[in-house]
């Protein structure tokens, strides 16, 4: 009933919460946070079913400018507590909000093991390459050669790909988007929230204090073109300012190729989100820049058995084999004696 | 019923004199893979079952399975079995079954001077010796002299038994050897095999060849005693007088907070979420856990401890009865998580049954030395109520009470068991669980005037509001906070205003809980005080010495924060206080720090229980 | 020097009236992007190169570059400059300079009535007063009728000296306001703007223009002092006498650790491994240490606690001197690491910059509330020593004296440092490096007799054989083990023989620190005692209620973890204890658990340091 | 003079270590612990420069009978450990052990951040799919369904495959082996020695006891050559007992196809472990059983600097820019003053 009401009336500023958002101005989160407010209302879930869960972190402080249930936990942690909210209760549709540091540093493993069980959360990483709330050291997403307060001779690590690690994870939904496309940014929180099952998805997020110039290439608009490919189900990986470059195959290894007109558009890859394979997505991951347009979009989409689905089927399983529990008879079980 | 076999013996041999004790322990010893543990559980449910009281300390070898025939190899099982209320498994055994040299040569030092000793022949050979790191056979010469030595071919008298039967290899029949061995010993002490004979039936339904088997040598076992001239005398323990009626079952500490846990959840009427990493010996609850899923339980094998922890403050939030346990290294590696718990004043608990440290230390020994570490072991000023149970089976009533507090005084709590309680067994009297009280579990659904850290007046609990409830959206964490409205804050009286109620709340605890009992004089020269799972040998030891005439009180903390209201008030009744502990004297120095008053202390940090005569010892000297 | 730009003032106003004070305590505030750090550095320097003790406390914004204008997005620095010697940045300010209408609003009511307000008038607009949360102008009306306020058009003024600079929009002109404001402050107090000047050549060398534009505004401030009608005071804080002779310079606590932990490492001989991973307020000594690997320090941001704790027990290991630092949750996450460190008996530093708990709790701010997490917060017997120094400046030798500890006694070592003397700063007397003892640190590398727990008689320290030398090849980790041999083993005796001798190591230490020094009456009705960064503030307050003639005696622990050896005899000559820190009373539970003493408390849990005044006003409570 | 010493003299016999071996009877570790101590002496390392870490497990208790420098640490944390180790004293050869539980579970972070910053580990992953040391709970390579102690009615979570774990976190060597496999076992150790930068080995470990059939498939002589395909490098993806069946792209995805004449060695993918994109090792590490066989050999091997070379470069790097440290003038940089 409250849910019906919930749902037809619900707005934006529903989802505004009465905490003065603090990111510095001009921050990237300012534009996801906005985005995530204009999408919630369209998803028909009734607000005090959603619940946004984060680490630490500037984009940590994410739950708190949302009205909806929420929890700023602790540093690299926020996928365990989202799993035990989603145990006690599936009916809630939770998200988890992390950074680069959050959640690839600290919290990697965290990562890793709530995506491989398919614990259907919505985990968006917020990546801007630097630690933002201790004040700018470098991350795991950093580059290599990176000068910040804790590499003043650059950063010596080889920078980790989210996408690679959420697939090597066994996720079932990849994407990748951007803090300033918004339209783009909309669709992939969309598709997220529609996904069963863990939903991974990269946010390029630009930290206009401490990395400002991080995400230039993606966001540039003389350059921007050349280094994204948009992908699309079912068509053909294509980009260039003027849609004149696509990606073929080449062996085992990607190429971008020219459209000049001696290829075609049936040579070049055709995205397909749902291949039950990681391998291809894997392979878009490993585009990078500068030798190959980023992908941006649903990389993988595939359908399996969400774990809280798996575990009340369990529960239910049980309950049928045995009967619903019953104290008496399990304090009773076993070798039992009377003394009378 | 023990007339079915005892009846149908023969009569060979000259009638065995019979022996009256009062108690006896034995020690069975073998091979990990000798069926130790089958064997002692066998005698003791039989024993219970004839009205004995029992208490069972299992030695399980430390962490892989070594190399068969040697020291480290060994499985063993202590039961102390008696006619009267027993404390604890016993200081030393007057019984031990060797199933080979090793397990010979690993218990021989407890034994009782005196101690009757049977040995399976068959493994006293240069392999089994040199394995056992014995230079010569120990039963040729003057070694076992002061023993009442039995020597049985248990092997070759266990194929005996089995001869005829076709398609079984001698290694099959070789695992049926305990029965051999547990047949003998219910012989010795006139106790029947029908017990063991209907448990065979039932474990071993789908095959009826090892039911066969097991049952065949287990008479032969028995039998053999009967016969052979070399036992001379039965023992007879007879049963307890004057115990309450009512239908019981043996529970290690582990199983009774399965259980209570279980019971709780029931009680609360909350689904019970488990999030746990395996480690020894807390593991056990997490599978006893696993196999209850018809009660509605979710148990959740985390990648790690502090992921477990995580997965427990969510599911608390989120409005079901969440539980962890784990040990040692496992319990630091929750500290983080544990404090955002406190800071979010969710009610869980964490059950940590303690381990010999530091680090990895002795994962499957027992010790006292984390007392302070769950009281101290945050950042912060960060208080949590902690509860010891003192026996296995008060496990369960105190798992109960202390989800109880949990959810009455929103706060993540402390079960400090340890690996004597989790692993030793006691009988348990099977409540009625129509009589446990329920535990008062509401959340809160009225948004009218909510606020996320509004108290109540009386117990400075915050309200439950569990994400799902409408009109309460609320987000909390572990950032400084202002009171009642739980607004991050940096202020400098909000700052110490909530910090100085969440200490006033769990010290207000103190209000529901028992004020401590004192057993004995009630002021005087001298006051024993445990805690925990030393209970045991402190009572049987303050018992003995009030029997020598010495005037002791005694009196056992099962709450150490907060400490019962009237604890100080006890303590200033005595001259002395003696606080025997497994540790370095963590209890002494709290109580040192709480009240006026300096300690006797008697610490053992060894890995194993104390002994009733080395708390005995201490008293006498110290009333010397 | 003064001179330089005195002397060229002209002199077109009244010449102004001179007053002479001992001390003064200026805030600057403003907000985060107004460079006030700047600012009060430049401030502090010059008045420390006059001859003037210093202290100062920065208060930087929690977390996040909150928006301009607001109250959290404020950046303030306390500096006390004074002709005597000094303990604290000051109980309040008796100046304050407000950038904007939030920094007023945040810092009045700190200000001493009476004081100076410095205010920029050009940011009391409407939208400026409405970020502040000012329903109505302040500069208008009563409110700021009792002290004495200065407006100041500040960005219209730093505009006009800008005026004519070419190709410079507003927005740069602006990031110069700290410039005329600092120029200002020089004058009031006739200081010289000479070294700024200079700071600003040597910092800004490769942009002359921003030399340019900053020089000339510090001038136009210092000039409008002298102009200007509104000020008619200059007020004078005469140089210290009788300081001892020397080249000085500002540290703070995080930057004399830094040093410190260099210097160690040179004095041992060995290169320095510091593994971290970045947590406020401890970050400042990775960014310190990777800038000077010119030293041979290896820094290594790890991808978490445990694992900077990890690689740090590996470094040990295997010959460096190894740190680490981290804070509140951090620390909590170590535990687990620090244990395995405590049984391998590995030399090692953890340094734990306290901060407000539990929890995440106030990470921007000070308290004292992890000296029992340190002492207990691992599981098992898992002693560790503890130093806490009392002063920025003391950070340096008392890291020095915890590598030499670690060392000497192979052993992780705890430095409990905390928010307010790692941001607090004052004068370093530099050190001559050759005159620092060396730290002998000698690896093993004779095989003959060689076992990896043997222990050196006196100190009972095993010694360190890294790897690399031939011949002494040896396994060690975290299980119950065998002293000497350092073999596995779950043998009862060899348990309790290791954790004993562990525990005796710890406690030796006492033989090698100083005994507790008091200061005042050798016996009597009171003793005040503190440990850690509330040195300051508990020595002025002695001192002042010393001065009122009250027989009050004082000392300061730096030595937590083992205690002086005359602790207790120092307690026990005092009728009444008194134990001031920044928590609920832990070292006040420490006494008591150890020492057959009550103490009286004095708590405060508010991210903040102790008051003189708090402290003083406690002790005239406690003798009257 | 000690290492040529050393070096001219070493065995098998000289790496066995004087404490009692403690795994069970017909435990996969024991053959895996013969060829490391037969291995060893071939490489030429001084024994006294050798240094084998571990966590907890079962297999964790491998460097107590390795007659080297050893740390049995705690649980999950041996990368950790190692990399303090190598930091140190580049010169070493350290080898971390781990166990599925202990590499994948706890300590799956720092496998993974180890990896990446390429540190100079040999990192054996002993894969067992199961929790030995604590007597049977599942693991992260447990398979779905599998009935442990933990797990009475089977697992619900999906497994990790470890070589795809290590591929996304930007391993430079990857390679897979067996303990019974002896002689494949031995040649991997070798090349995993011989790397330069981290390596990260799996090894299929047989728990006797707790989890014996779990590599059946590639242990019994009947199935396990359609199960595995050795790879080595330049050779075509050849496999089955008679060597008659080949792996072949089709598009992004390969196949397996018959060697019936129609179809020649031409057309199947050729190993080339030295690929700078890993995703050709990728699409390897997504062979799995029972569709495809599954890779055993090196995956990939490729050259990047290591951490540590690295790490000492900045700091000669510093000592040239700056000169060797010297207290004197670092204690009066900066703003200082004189009293006299
Ligand atoms: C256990 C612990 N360690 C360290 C910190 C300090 N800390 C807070 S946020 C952060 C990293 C933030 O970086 P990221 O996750 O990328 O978030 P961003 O601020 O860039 O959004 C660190 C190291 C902490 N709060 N807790
Ligand atoms: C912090 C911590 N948590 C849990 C444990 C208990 N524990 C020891 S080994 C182990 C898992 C072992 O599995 P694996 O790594 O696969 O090694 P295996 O025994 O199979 O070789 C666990 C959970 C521990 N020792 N420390
Ligand atoms: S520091 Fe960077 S990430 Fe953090 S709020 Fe500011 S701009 Fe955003
Ligand atoms: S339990 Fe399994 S892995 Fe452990 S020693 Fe035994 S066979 Fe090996
Ligand atoms: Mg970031
Ligand atoms: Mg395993």
């Amino acid at each position: 009933m409250s849910e019906a009401v919930a749902e037809s009336k619900l707005t934006r500023k529903d989802f505004v919460s009465d905490q003065e958002v603090r990111w510095c101005p001009g921050c990237g989160d300012y534009a996801i946070l906005a985005q995530m407010q204009k999408v919630l209302p369209e998803l028909g879930i009734p607000r005090e079913n959603i619940v946004f869960v984060s680490g630490i972190g500037c984009s940590s402080r994410f739950p708190y400018y949302m009205n909806t249930y929420g929890v700023h936990s602790i540093h690299g942690r926020a996928p365990t507590i989202a799993t035990g909210i989603k145990s006690a209760n599936p009916d809630l549709s939770v998200w988890v909000i992390t950074g680069d540091g959050d959640g690839l540093s600290i919290g990697g493993n965290h990562l890793l093991h709530s995506l491989r069980r398919n614990v259907d959360l919505k985990i968006l990483l917020f990546n801007n390459r630097i630690y933002g709330l201790t004040k700018g050291q470098y991350s795991p997403t950093s580059l290599q050669g990176h000068r910040t307060k804790s590499t003043p001779m650059g950063s010596i690590d080889y920078p980790l790909n989210p996408i690679s690690v959420a697939l090597s994870a066994e996720a079932t939904f990849v994407a990748r988007t951007q803090d300033t496309n918004t339209k783009h940014l909309s669709m992939v929180l969309q598709r997220a929230a529609e996904h069963k099952g863990a939903a991974f998805v990269e946010i390029y997020q630009n930290c206009v204090v401490l990395n400002p110039t991080a995400w230039d290439h993606t966001t540039k608009a003389d350059v921007r073109d050349d280094n994204i490919v948009f992908l699309e189900e079912g068509k053909p990986l294509i980009f260039g300012k003027n849609l004149d470059k696509g990606i073929r195959m080449n062996g085992t290894e990607p190429e971008i190729v020219s459209l000049d007109g001696d290829i075609t558009e049936d040579e070049l890859v055709v995205h397909q989100e749902g291949r039950e394979n990681a391998s291809y997505a894997y392979m878009l991951s490993r585009m990078e820049y500068p030798s190959m347009p980023l992908p941006f979009g649903v990389l993988r989409s595939v359908d399996k058995p969400s774990y809280t689905d798996m575990m009340f089927d369990q529960v239910e399983a049980a309950v049928e084999a045995k009967g619903a529990g019953d104290l008496n008879s399990l304090f009773n079980a076993g070798d039992t004696w009377v003394v009378d | 019923m023990a007339e079915t076999v005892a009846s149908s013996a023969s009569a060979d041999k000259q009638e065995p004199r019979e022996e009256e004790r009062q108690s006896v322990v034995i020690v069975f010893s073998g091979d990990s893979g000798d069926g130790m543990q089958l064997t002692g559980d066998q005698f003791t449910n039989t024993s219970a079952i004839l009205g004995n009281d029992v208490s069972t300390f299992p030695d399980i070898p430390a962490e892989i399975r070594a190399p068969a025939g040697t020291i480290p190899g060994l499985s063993g099982y202590q039961v102390n079995f008696s006619s009267t209320e027993l404390y604890t498994a016993g200081d030393s055994p007057q019984v031990l079954v060797a199933m080979n040299p090793a397990a010979l040569k690993a218990n021989l030092p407890d034994l009782d001077s005196g101690g009757t000793i049977i040995v399976n022949t068959d493994t006293f050979n240069r392999n089994g010796l040199r394995k056992a790191g014995y230079e010569s056979n120990p039963l040729e010469g003057e070694g076992l002299s002061g023993y009442d030595v039995h020597q049985v071919p248990l092997t070759t008298l266990t194929r005996n038994a089995l001869e005829d039967i076709e398609g079984m290899s001698n290694q099959e029949k070789d695992k049926c050897k305990n029965a051999f061995a547990l047949g003998l010993v219910f012989w010795m002490f006139d106790r029947p095999i029908d017990f063991t004979m209907k448990f065979y039936e039932t474990k071993f339904a789908s095959r009826p060849e090892v039911v066969e088997s097991n049952s065949r040598v287990l008479k032969a076992g028995y039998y053999y005693g009967e016969t052979a001239e070399t036992f001379q005398t039965r023992i007879n323990v007879p049963s307890r007088q004057a115990v309450e009626s009512g239908v019981y079952k043996r529970l290690t500490g582990n199983e009774a907070i399965v259980l209570g846990l279980v019971t709780a959840a029931q009680k609360a009427n909350k689904p019970l979420f488990y999030g746990s990493y395996p480690i020894t010996p807390a593991s056990t609850i997490l599978e006893g856990l696993a196999a209850l899923k018809n009660f509605d339980v979710r148990t959740f094998q985390a990648e790690d401890e502090i992921a477990a922890m995580g997965s427990v403050i969510g599911a608390a939030f989120a409005g079901t009865l969440a539980a962890t346990a784990s040990s040692g290294p496992g319990i630091a590696l929750k500290s983080e998580a544990i404090n955002l718990a406190v800071v979010m004043e969710l009610p869980m608990l964490v059950v940590n049954v303690q381990r010999g440290g530091p680090s990895t230390g002795l994962p499957t020994k027992t010790e006292q030395a984390d007392l302070l570490e769950v009281l101290f072991g945050r950042n912060g000023e960060s208080p949590i109520p902690v509860l010891a149970p003192a026996t296995p089976v008060e496990c369960f009533n105190m798992t109960i009470e202390a989800c109880r507090i949990a959810i009455r005084y929103m706060t993540p709590v402390f079960l400090l068991s340890d690996g004597y309680v989790a692993n030793n067994s006691e009988p348990w009297k099977i409540p009625d669980p129509a009589l446990i009280e329920p535990i008062e579990a509401n959340f809160r659904t009225d948004p009218e005037g909510y606020q996320p850290y509004m108290r109540d007046e009386k117990t400075l609990a915050r309200p439950w509001v569990v994400p799902g409830t409408p009109g309460m959206e609320h987000r909390i964490g572990g950032l400084g906070k202002q009171d009642v409205t739980g607004n991050v804050s940096y202020a400098p009286e909000d700052h110490e205003h909530i910090i100085r109620t969440r200490a006033q709340k769990i010290a207000g605890i103190a209000d529901y809980i028992p004020e401590l009992e004192v057993t004995g004089p009630e002021e005087g020269d001298l006051l024993v005080l445990g805690w925990g799972g030393t209970y045991g040998a402190i009572r049987a030891a303050v018992e003995q010495v009030q029997g020598e005439g010495l005037e002791v009180a005694r009196a056992h903390l099962r709450h150490l924060n907060p400490l019962p209201r009237n604890l100080g008030n006890v303590l200033g009744r005595y001259k002395q206080i003696l606080v025997p502990e497994l540790n370095l004297g963590q209890l002494a120095f709290l109580l040192q720090g709480h009240f006026p008053v300096r300690v006797i202390k008697l610490n053992k940090v060894q890995g194993r229980p104390f002994q009733i005569r080395e708390v005995a010892d201490k008293i006498r000297e110290v009333l010397r």
